[in-house]
C-alpha cells in the first residue's frame, strides 16, 4: 500500500495522508544516516524542507477535507492475534486536522527560527533528526486510528523530549532533566496503558471508533469500570500534560534548546494530554466523577502554576508555568465538557504560546545565552522584533479583550464554565486570568523596560534574516484575533458544549473577563513598572515566605525527593550487594567453614587416624551393646 | 588339655603384654614370638594341630625372622631404647589405653550374653578336610591369596628400592622371598611358587 | 534427516575449527563463520519450504520429524521434532551465532581453535534442546551446553572488579545449573517411573508422557523438579545468582549467547515441557509462577540501578525482562503467550547488542566501571546513536521488538490477572529509570577527556546495523514471527483453557 | 570340665586384640606398629580358630591361612614401607610422616 503514497492527488486524500508522516521520517533517516557528513546549512534544509513539505501536505488535506470528509486509511495489520488486531492505520477527522495544521503549521515556523537560533552550535544534524522525528511521532499520535498506534506516538514524543531536553549533553543537568520528565511522563504512560487494557480486555477493541461505539452499549454511564478507564486516561494525559501532580517535570524540561521548549513544551506535545482526552470523550462523558475530576485538577494546575510563575527568575521558566497553567484551562475545559473549547484554546495557545517562546529564544541568543530576568532589562529599543513578539504573544497570554487570539478561546472557557454550573471552576479561571496578566505584565517589564542589568543585555546583538523574523511576524499576526478567526472543523467529531445552546449572560461575563484581565495588567504596571511595589513586597516578611513557596513552586520537587526518589536511592543502595545471592553466598560460606574445620583433623599423623578409627569403632560397638541389651 | 589351654592363653597374654611395653626392639621381637608360639599351643589345646603348626612354621618362624633381620640392619641400639622410654609416658598411653579397654569390655560384654552353647572338645577337624576345602569350593579364593603375594612381592620390591642411594640394602631382596616362600608352600600353589623361585 | 545435520553441523564445525587453529586464526574464523550462516540458512529454508501457520494436519503437531530407537530397553529414542517454536529458536540461535563469532573477532587472540569449538558446541547442545522430543535426549543435550560455557567463562573470561573472577563465576554458574539439571532428572525420572508404573513399560517419549495419569500431589512435585530446573536458567529470583556474574565475567560472545539463547531455553522448556507435562499442577502453581515474575521485575530493575559494571548492568536487566515473560508464560492466554515468543525473539537481540556494545567499550576505553566513563557522546562517532537505540529497544520503546512482546504479554494477561498486569506495569517505569541512567552516566556529562575513540569499523556496524533492522522490523510488522509460532502457541494455550472448564477426571 | 567353652577362646582372641589396638595407637616407632599389627592378625586368626573348631567346621582353618597369607604380604609391604621411612627420615618415628595434613 505504501507505493499508493507516491502519487499525488488532491482529489484523492487519503493517499496524501501517509505523506504527513513519511516526510519527517525521511528527514529523520537522511539526517541520522548522514554520519556527519551534512553541512549546517544542509541539515537545516533537510529538517526543514520535510516539515515544511508536511505542512503543504496538511494544507492540501485541510482543502480536501473540506470536500471529501473524514478519512481512514490502513496501511498494515500491525499485529494479528485472534481478536488483537491493531493496525497500522490511520483516521483523519476534524480533530486530528486541526491537531496535524498546528503540529505541521507551527513545527514549520519552529524549525526554520531554529535554524537561526542553532547557528555555531555543535551537531546540529542530530538536532533537526530528532525534531524530525518528534513531528513523525507526533503526527502518528493524531493520526492513529487505534489506541495502540496513539500509544506508538506517544512514547515516541516522550522520547525525543528526553533526547531534545539533554540536547547539550555535556552538562549532567540537563541529562537529570531529561530524565526527569522521561520517567515522570512515563508514569502517566503506565496509566494510559493500563486504560488501554482495561477498554481491550473489556471491549476486545482498539480502534477509537470502535470503542465510542461500543462504549454507550457496555456501560450505564457512571459505571465503575468506566469511571476506572477515564481515571487511568486521565492519569496518561496529567503526566504528558504537565498537570498537577505529575508537572515537575516541565520547568527542568527548559533545559533543551529555546525551539524545542516552543515546539514540544508549549504547543504540541504537553497538549497531547488535551486531544487524548477529547479523543476519548466518549468514555468521559460516561464518566462524570472523572470528568468532574479532569476540572478540578485542571483549576488547581492552573492556580498553582499561575502563583508560581509569579515568581520566578528565568524567563522560560516564567513561560513554562504559563504553559501548564494554560493547559490547566483546557483541563478546565475538558472537565465542564466543552472539548471543541478546550481544542480551540489549544490552537491559539500553540501560536501565542510558541511566539512568546521564540521570541524569548531571540532574546536569549541576542543576549548571548542570558535567561535571568534580574540581568536583563531595556532591551526594547535594542530588540524590537522580540519586543512586539511579546507584546503580542504577552496580550494574547493575558487576554487582552477584542484584539488577541487568546482573549476569544479563554473567555469562551469561561462561559463554558458558567453554563455548565460550576462556580468554582469559573471562579479559579477568574483568579487565573488575573494572575497571568500579573505575570505576562512582570516578565515583559522585566525583560524589556528599566535599565539593562548586565553587560551581556547592555551589548545584545539583534538577530537578522529571514529565518528569524518570518516564524516571529507570522506567528504575531496569528495570535491577534486573526487566529481566532480559523475555526476548527470539530463539530462532526466532539459533542457539543454545555454553553452552545444558549446566551443567556455571555455577554456581561465578557465584560468580567476582560475587566479581569485589564485590571490584572494595570496592577501588573503599577506593581512592576511604577512603583516597583514588587520587591518591597517580595523581600519582607510573609512576602519573602511566599516569594520562596512560590520560585520553588510550592516545593513538589522536594515532596517527591523525599517520597520517591530518596527511598528508591535507599532501596537499591540496601539491595546492592544482591540480598537473595548473598543467602547463597552465605550457604557457600557455611559450606567453606565446615571445609575448613574438616581439614583440619586431616593431620597426617597415622596414629591420629587409628585413634580416631578405634574411637568411632568403639561408639559403634559400644551403642551395639546398647541395643542389644535393650532388647 | 583345659588346663594347657588357660596355661598357654595365660602366657600369650602375658608375652604380649611383654611386646606391648618393652622399650628394646629386640626384645620385643623376642617377646612376640613367645606370643605367637603361645597362641600355637592354644591352637594345639583346642584341637587344631594344623594351624598350631602354621602358626609356629609362618608366623614365629618366617615373619618373625624378618623382622629380627630389619632391627638388626637398623641397627636399633640403645639410643632407641631410651627414645622409647621417653615416649612411653602415661601421658601418651593413657588414652589410647582406656579406648581399648573400652573397646575390649565391649567386646567381652558382647560374648558373655551366654547365648553361645558351643563347647570346644578339640579333635575330629584334620588337614584333609581343610585341604578339601581350599582345593574345592575356595579353588578362587586360594588363587586370589596366590595373586596377594604376588602382588606384595612386587610391592616390597618396588617400595623398598632406595632411590639412588648406593649399597642395596639385603630387606628388599629378602622380604619377598621370606614372605611368600611359605605362604606358597601352604597354598601348594605351583605357579606363584615358580615366580618367587626365579626371583631368588 | 535435517534436524540430524542442523545439530550434526555446529558439532563438526567445531571440530574443523579446533584443528584450523594450525592454520591460522583467519581460517579458523571463517570456519566458524560459515559453519553459523550454514545453520542460519538451513533454518531459514525450512521457514521458507514449511507451513506453520495451520495447524499440523495428520493428528502431530510437528513439521519435521526424525526418529531412530536408541536405547529400546529403557524406551529411549533418538527423537528430534521441530515446530515453529523450535524454529524460531533455532533460526535465532543460528543468527546470534553468527554474531557471536563476529563479536569475538578482534577481542579473542589466544587458543583461537579451541575457542571457537567451545562457541559452537554451545550452539549445537541449544540446538538440541530445541529439537530434542525425547526427555532422555533433552536432558543430555541441556548438559552438554553447559560444560562449553564453563570453558568459555573459565578461559577467556575477564576478571571483574573486586576479587570476582572468573573461575569463580564459571564454577558458580556451573554449580547452579548442574544442580538445577539433576533435579530435571530426577523429575525425568519419576515421571518415566511414574508412567511405567502405570503401564509397566518404560518411556522417555515426550508424547507418551504427556498422557501420563499423575495423581495432584505427584503432578505437583514433578512440575516443581521442572520448574526450578527452568527457573535457575530464566533466571527467577531467588535462583538467579549465577546470572550477574557469569554474565559480567565472560568474554562477548559468552554474554551475547548466555543473554540470547541460553536464557532462552528456559524459557522454551517451560513451554515445552513444564506446561504440557503438568497442566493441572501448572495452573495451579500459576499465581505463584506469577509473582515471582514480578519479584524478578522489580528486583532486577532495582538492582541495575545499583550496578558500576556495564555487563552486571545489562544481566540485571536480563532478569527484570525474563520477570516478563514468566507472567506471560503462565498467564496461558494465546496474546500473553505470543507475546513472549515475541519478547525472547527482542530480549535476544537487544540484549546481544548491549552486550555487543559493552564489549566494544571495554575495547576502547579498559574498563566497564560506569563511574569511569561519562560524556562519551562526543567521541565515538556514531556508536552512541545505536547505543541510544538499544537502550530505547531495551526500556520498550514503541517500534521496537520488545515493546511488542511487552505489551502482547501485558495485553494478555490482563484479562487473567489485573493486578498483576497494574504492578508489572510499574515494572515499565523502572525500566525508563534504569535505561536512561546507564545512558546518562555512561554517554552524557562532562567528557573525561576530549580525544576522540576509535569509532566503529564496518564489521561492527554492520553487527549492530541487522540488530537495529531486526528489532524495528519485528517492533514493526512481528507477523511472520507471530504465524510461525501461531500453531505451537494455541496447543499450549488449548491446555489451559481445558483446564479452566470442569474436567472430572485428571488428565 | 570336659572341654573349653567358645567364649573363653574368644575372650582371649579379644584380649590379644585389645592389646594389639592399644600398641598401635600409642606407639610411635613404626617397628613396634608394625609388630601390634602382627598380634592384631593373629588375634583374629585365633577367632577363626575358635569358631572353627567350635563349630566343628573346616572353614575356621582355611580362613586362618588367609590371614596367614594375608599377614605375611602385610609383613613384607610394611618393612619395606620402615625401611624407605628410615632412609627419608633417619628415623622410624611415625609422626614425623605428616606430610599429608589437609
Amino acid at each position: 500500500m505504501m507505493e499508493h503514497a507516491t502519487t499525488l492527488s488532491i482529489a484523492q486524500p487519503t493517499t496524501l495522508l501517509p505523506l504527513t508522516f513519511l516526510l519527517p521520517l525521511v528527514g529523520t533517516l537522511i539526517l541520522a544516516f548522514s554520519r556527519g557528513q551534512l553541512s549546517y546549512r544542509a541539515s537545516a534544509t533537510v529538517g526543514t524542507a520535510s516539515i515544511g513539505l508536511a505542512a503543504l501536505t496538511t494544507a492540501a488535506l485541510a482543502l480536501g477535507f473540506a470536500a471529501a470528509g473524514p478519512q481512514q486509511l490502513t496501511l498494515w495489520t500491525w499485529i494479528a492475534v485472534g481478536d488483537f488486531t491493531p493496525g497500522i492505520s490511520l483516521a483523519l477527522d476534524g480533530l486530528s486536522l486541526t491537531m496535524l495544521g498546528v503540529i505541521t503549521g507551527v513545527g514549520f515556523f519552529i524549525h526554520l527560527f531554529a535554524a537561526w537560533y542553532m547557528r555555531g552550535e555543535d551537531g546540529i544534524t542530530r538536532f533537526y533528526t530528532y525534531m524530525n522525528l518528534f513531528v513523525f511521532s507526533m503526527v502518528l499520535l493524531v493520526l492513529g486510528d487505534n489506541l495502540l498506534l496513539l500509544f506508538l506516538g506517544w512514547e515516541g514524543v516522550g522520547l525525543c523530549s528526553y533526547l531534545l531536553i539533554g540536547y547539550y549533553y555535556t552538562h549532567s543537568a540537563n541529562g537529570w532533566a531529561g530524565f526527569k520528565a522521561f520517567v515522570i511522563t512515563r508514569i502517566g504512560d503506565v496509566f494510559l496503558a493500563l486504560g488501554m487494557f482495561l477498554l481491550f480486555t473489556r471491549l476486545g477493541t482498539l480502534n477509537i471508533a470502535e470503542i465510542l461505539e461500543l462504549a454507550p452499549q457496555a456501560w450505564q454511564a457512571g459505571d465503575t469500570t468506566v469511571e476506572l478507564a477515564a481515571f487511568l486516561l486521565l492519569g496518561g494525559a496529567m503526566g504528558k500534560s504537565a498537570q498537577l501532580p505529575l508537572h515537575t517535570w516541565l520547568a527542568d524540561a527548559m533545559a533543551g534548546p529555546t525551539p524545542v521548549s516552543a515546539l514540544i513544551h508549549a504547543a504540541t506535545m504537553v497538549t497531547a494530554g488535551v486531544y487524548l482526552i477529547a479523543r476519548m470523550h466518549g468514555i468521559f462523558e460516561l464518566a462524570p466523577t472523572a470528568l468532574y475530576v479532569t476540572g478540578v485538577i485542571g483549576a488547581l494546575t492552573l492556580l498553582m502554576a499561575g502563583f508560581a510563575a509569579l515568581a520566578q527568575t528565568d524567563i522560560k521558566r516564567v513561560l513554562a508555568y504559563s504553559t501548564m497553567s494554560q493547559i490547566g484551562y483546557m483541563f478546565l475545559a475538558l472537565g465542564v465538557g466543552a472539548y471543541d473549547t478546550a481544542i480551540f484554546h489549544l490552537m491559539t495557545h500553540a501560536f501565542f504560546k510558541a511566539l512568546l517562546f521564540l521570541s524569548a529564544g531571540a532574546v536569549i541568543i541576542s543576549c548571548h545565552h542570558e535567561q535571568d530576568m534580574r540581568r536583563l532589562g531595556g532591551l526594547w529599543r535594542k530588540l524590537p522584533l522580540p519586543y512586539a513578539g511579546f507584546m503580542v504573544g504577552g496580550a494574547a497570554l493575558a487576554a487582552l479583550p477584542l484584539i488577541s487570539a487568546g482573549f476569544y478561546s479563554k473567555d469562551e472557557i469561561l462561559w463554558q464554565a458558567l453554563a455548565a454550573d460550576q462556580q468554582g471552576l469559573l471562579i479559579a479561571g477568574l483568579v487565573g486570568a488575573l494572575l497571568t496578566s500579573l505575570y505576562t505584565l512582570r516578565l515583559i517589564i522585566g525583560t524589556f523596560h528599566g535599565t539593562a542589568k548586565s553587560d551581556n543585555a547592555r551589548h545584545a546583538e539583534t538577530g537578522r534574516g529571514l529565518a528569524h523574523g518570518l516564524p516571529l511576524v507570522v506567528l504575531a499576526g496569528l495570535s491577534t484575533f486573526v487566529g481566532a478567526w480559523i475555526t476548527p472543523p470539530l463539530a462532526e467529531v466532539l459533542p457539543a458544549g454545555p454553553g452552545d445552546a444558549t446566551h443567556v449572560g455571555h455577554s456581561s461575563l465578557e465584560l468580567l473577563a476582560a475587566a479581569t484581565a485589564l485590571g490584572g495588567m494595570a496592577l501588573g504596571v503599577w506593581l512592576f513598572g511604577l512603583r516597583r511595589g514588587w520587591l518591597r513586597l517580595a523581600n519582607r516578611g510573609p512576602g519573602a515566605g511566599l516569594w520562596h513557596l512560590w520560585h520553588h513552586a510550592w516545593g513538589f520537587d522536594l515532596v517527591f525527593d523525599w517520597t520517591l526518589v530518596r527511598p528508591y536511592r535507599l532501596t537499591v543502595w540496601l539491595l546492592k550487594s544482591d540480598l537473595f545471592d548473598g543467602l547463597f553466598r552465605l550457604l557457600a560460606r557455611l559450606v567453606r567453614l565446615l571445609h575448613l574445620g574438616l581439614s583440619r583433623t586431616q593431620s597426617g599423623r597415622v596414629r591420629g587416624y587409628a585413634i580416631t578409627m578405634v574411637a568411632g569403632v568403639a561408639l559403634i560397638l559400644l551403642s551395639l551393646a546398647l541395643v542389644i541389651q535393650g532388647t | 588339655m583345659e588346663l594347657a589351654f588357660y596355661l598357654s592363653a595365660l602366657m600369650a597374654v602375658l608375652a604380649t603384654l611383654g611386646v606391648m611395653t618393652n622399650p628394646n626392639p629386640v626384645h620385643a621381637v623376642l617377646y612376640l614370638v613367645v606370643s605367637l608360639l603361645a597362641v600355637a599351643l592354644v591352637f594345639f589345646a583346642l584341637g587344631a594341630p594344623f594351624a598350631g603348626a602354621l602358626e609356629i612354621i609362618v608366623y614365629a618362624g618366617a615373619i618373625m625372622v624378618l623382622f629380627v633381620f630389619v632391627v638388626m640392619m637398623l641397627n636399633l641400639g640403645q639410643a632407641t631404647v631410651d627414645q622409647e622410654r621417653q615416649w612411653l609416658q602415661p601421658r601418651t598411653w593413657l588414652g589410647p589405653s582406656v579406648l581399648a579397654t573400652v573397646l575390649l569390655l565391649t567386646l567381652v560384654s558382647l560374648l558373655w550374653r551366654g547365648d553361645i552353647q558351643a563347647v570346644i572338645e578339640g579333635g575330629g577337624l584334620t588337614a584333609r578336610g581343610v585341604g578339601t576345602l581350599l582345593y574345592g569350593p575356595w579353588l578362587l579364593l586360594v588363587e586370589l591369596g596366590a595373586l596377594l603375594l604376588l602382588a606384595a612381592l612386587v610391592t616390597a620390591s618396588h617400595v623398598g628400592r632406595i632411590g639412588k642411594v648406593a649399597a642395596p640394602s639385603p630387606a628388599p631382596r629378602d622380604l619377598p622371598t621370606g614372605a611368600s616362600t611359605p605362604a606358597n608352600g601352604q597354598a601348594h600353589q605351583p605357579s606363584t611358587n615358580g615366580v618367587a623361585g626365579e626371583d631368588v | 534427516m535435517i534436524l540430524v545435520w542442523l545439530i550434526v553441523i555446529p558439532f563438526v564445525g567445531g571440530l574443523l575449527c579446533w584443528q584450523a587453529e594450525r592454520l591460522g586464526g583467519r581460517a579458523t574464523r571463517l570456519i566458524a563463520l560459515a559453519t553459523m550462516l550454514c545453520e542460519l540458512l538451513i533454518a531459514f529454508g525450512l521457514w521458507l519450504q514449511l507451513d506453520f501457520a495451520l495447524p499440523a494436519s495428520g493428528g502431530t503437531q510437528w513439521a519435521v520429524e526424525y526418529r531412530v530407537p536408541w536405547i529400546e530397553r529403557f524406551g529411549i529414542d533418538f527423537h528430534l521434532a521441530l515446530d515453529g517454536l523450535s524454529l524460531i529458536l533455532i533460526a535465532l540461535t543460528g543468527f546470534l551465532g553468527v554474531l557471536a563469532v563476529l563479536c569475538s573477532w578482534r577481542e579473542i587472540v589466544r587458543r583461537i581453535g579451541f575457542f571457537h569449538l567451545n562457541l559452537l558446541w554451545i550452539l549445537g547442545g541449544v540446538v538440541g534442546v530445541f529439537l530434542a522430543m525425547d526427555l532422555f535426549l533433552f536432558f543430555f543435550f541441556w548438559e552438554l551446553m553447559l560444560v562449553p560455557m564453563y570453558f568459555l567463562i573459565a578461559l577467556w573470561g575477564h576478571s571483574g572488579s573486586k576479587g570476582s573472577t572468573r573461575i569463580g563465576a564459571a564454577i558458580k554458574f556451573f554449580i547452579y545449573t548442574q544442580a538445577s539439571g539433576l533435579l530435571m532428572l530426577v523429575a525425568i525420572l519419576g515421571l518415566v517411573f511414574a508412567h511405567h508404573g502405570n503401564t509397566g513399560e518404560y518411556s522417555f517419549s515426550y508424547a507418551v508422557l504427556k498422557e501420563t495419569t499423575l495423581s495432584p500431589t505427584l503432578a505437583f512435585w514433578l512440575m516443581l523438579g521442572f520448574f526450578v530446573a527452568f527457573a535457575v536458567k530464566l533466571p527467577v529470583i531467588p535462583l538467579h545468582g549465577w546470572l550477574p556474574n557469569a554474565h559480567a565475567q565472560a568474554p562477548t560472545a559468552g554474554s551475547v549467547d548466555l543473554a540470547g539463547i541460553l536464557l532462552k531455553t528456559a524459557a522454551y522448556g517451560m513451554l515445552r515441557f513444564a506446561l504440557p507435562l503438568f497442566p493441572e499442577a501448572s495452573q495451579a502453581f500459576a499465581p505463584f509462577a506469577m509473582a515471582l515474575g514480578l519479584v524478578g521485575i522489580f528486583y532486577g530493575a532495582v538492582l541495575a540501578c545499583g550496578q558500576q559494571d556495564i555487563k552486571r548492568f545489562v544481566a540485571y536487566t536480563s532478569i527484570a525482562h525474563m520477570g516478563f515473560v514468566l507472567i506471560g508464560i503462565y498467564a496461558g492466554t494465546e496474546l500473553a503467550l505470543q507475546g513472549v515468543v515475541v519478547l525472547m525473539v527482542a530480549h535476544a537481540f537487544s540484549a546481544a547488542g548491549l552486550f555487543i556494545l559493552s564489549g566494544q567499550l571495554y575495547e576502547r576505553l579498559h574498563t566497564r566501571q560506569i563511574n569511569e566513563m561519562g560524556g562519551l557522546w562526543g567521541r565515538l562517532g556514531s556508536m552512541p546513536g545505536i547505543y541510544l537505540f538499544l537502550i530505547a529497544a531495551s526500556l520498550g520503546m514503541p517500534t521496537t521488538a520488545n515493546f511488542v512482546g511487552e505489551f502482547m504479554v501485558l495485553f494478555g494477561t490482563f484479562a487473567i490477572a489485573p493486578w498483576v498486569v497494574a504492578l508489572a506495569s510499574v515494572g515499565l517505569v523502572l525500566a525508563a529509570v534504569y535505561s536512561l541512567m546507564l545512558m546518562q552516566r555512561v554517554h552524557y556529562g562532562p567528557p573525561q577527556s576530549d580525544t576522540p575513540l576509535k569509532g566503529l569499523d564496518t564489521r561492527e556496524f554492520c553487527m549492530l546495523l541487522g540488530l537495529v533492522a531486526l528489532i524495528l522490523w519485528v517492533g514493526l510488522y512481528p507477523q511472520p514471527l507471530l504465524d510461525t509460532s501461531s500453531a505451537a502457541m494455541q496447543d499450549i494455550h488449548r491446555l489451559f483453557d481445558a483446564q479452566s472448564s470442569p474436567l472430572p477426571e485428571a488428565r | 570340665m570336659n572341654g573349653v567353652p567358645m567364649e573363653h577362646g574368644l575372650v582371649l582372641a579379644a584380649v590379644l586384640f585389645a592389646l594389639g589396638l592399644g600398641g598401635l595407637m600409642f606407639r610411635r616407632n613404626m617397628i613396634f606398629v608394625l609388630m601390634s599389627l602382627e598380634v592384631m592378625l593373629n588375634a583374629a586368626g585365633l577367632a577363626f580358630i575358635v569358631a572353627g573348631t567350635g563349630w566343628q567346621q573346616p572353614e575356621g582353618q582355611a580362613m586362618f591361612l588367609l590371614v596367614i597369607t594375608l599377614a605375611a604380604a602385610e609383613a613384607s609391604v610394611g618393612l619395606a614401607l620402615l625401611i624407605q621411612l628410615y632412609h627419608r627420615f633417619r628415623t622410624l618415628n611415625l609422626d614425623v610422616a605428616s606430610r599429608m595434613r589437609g
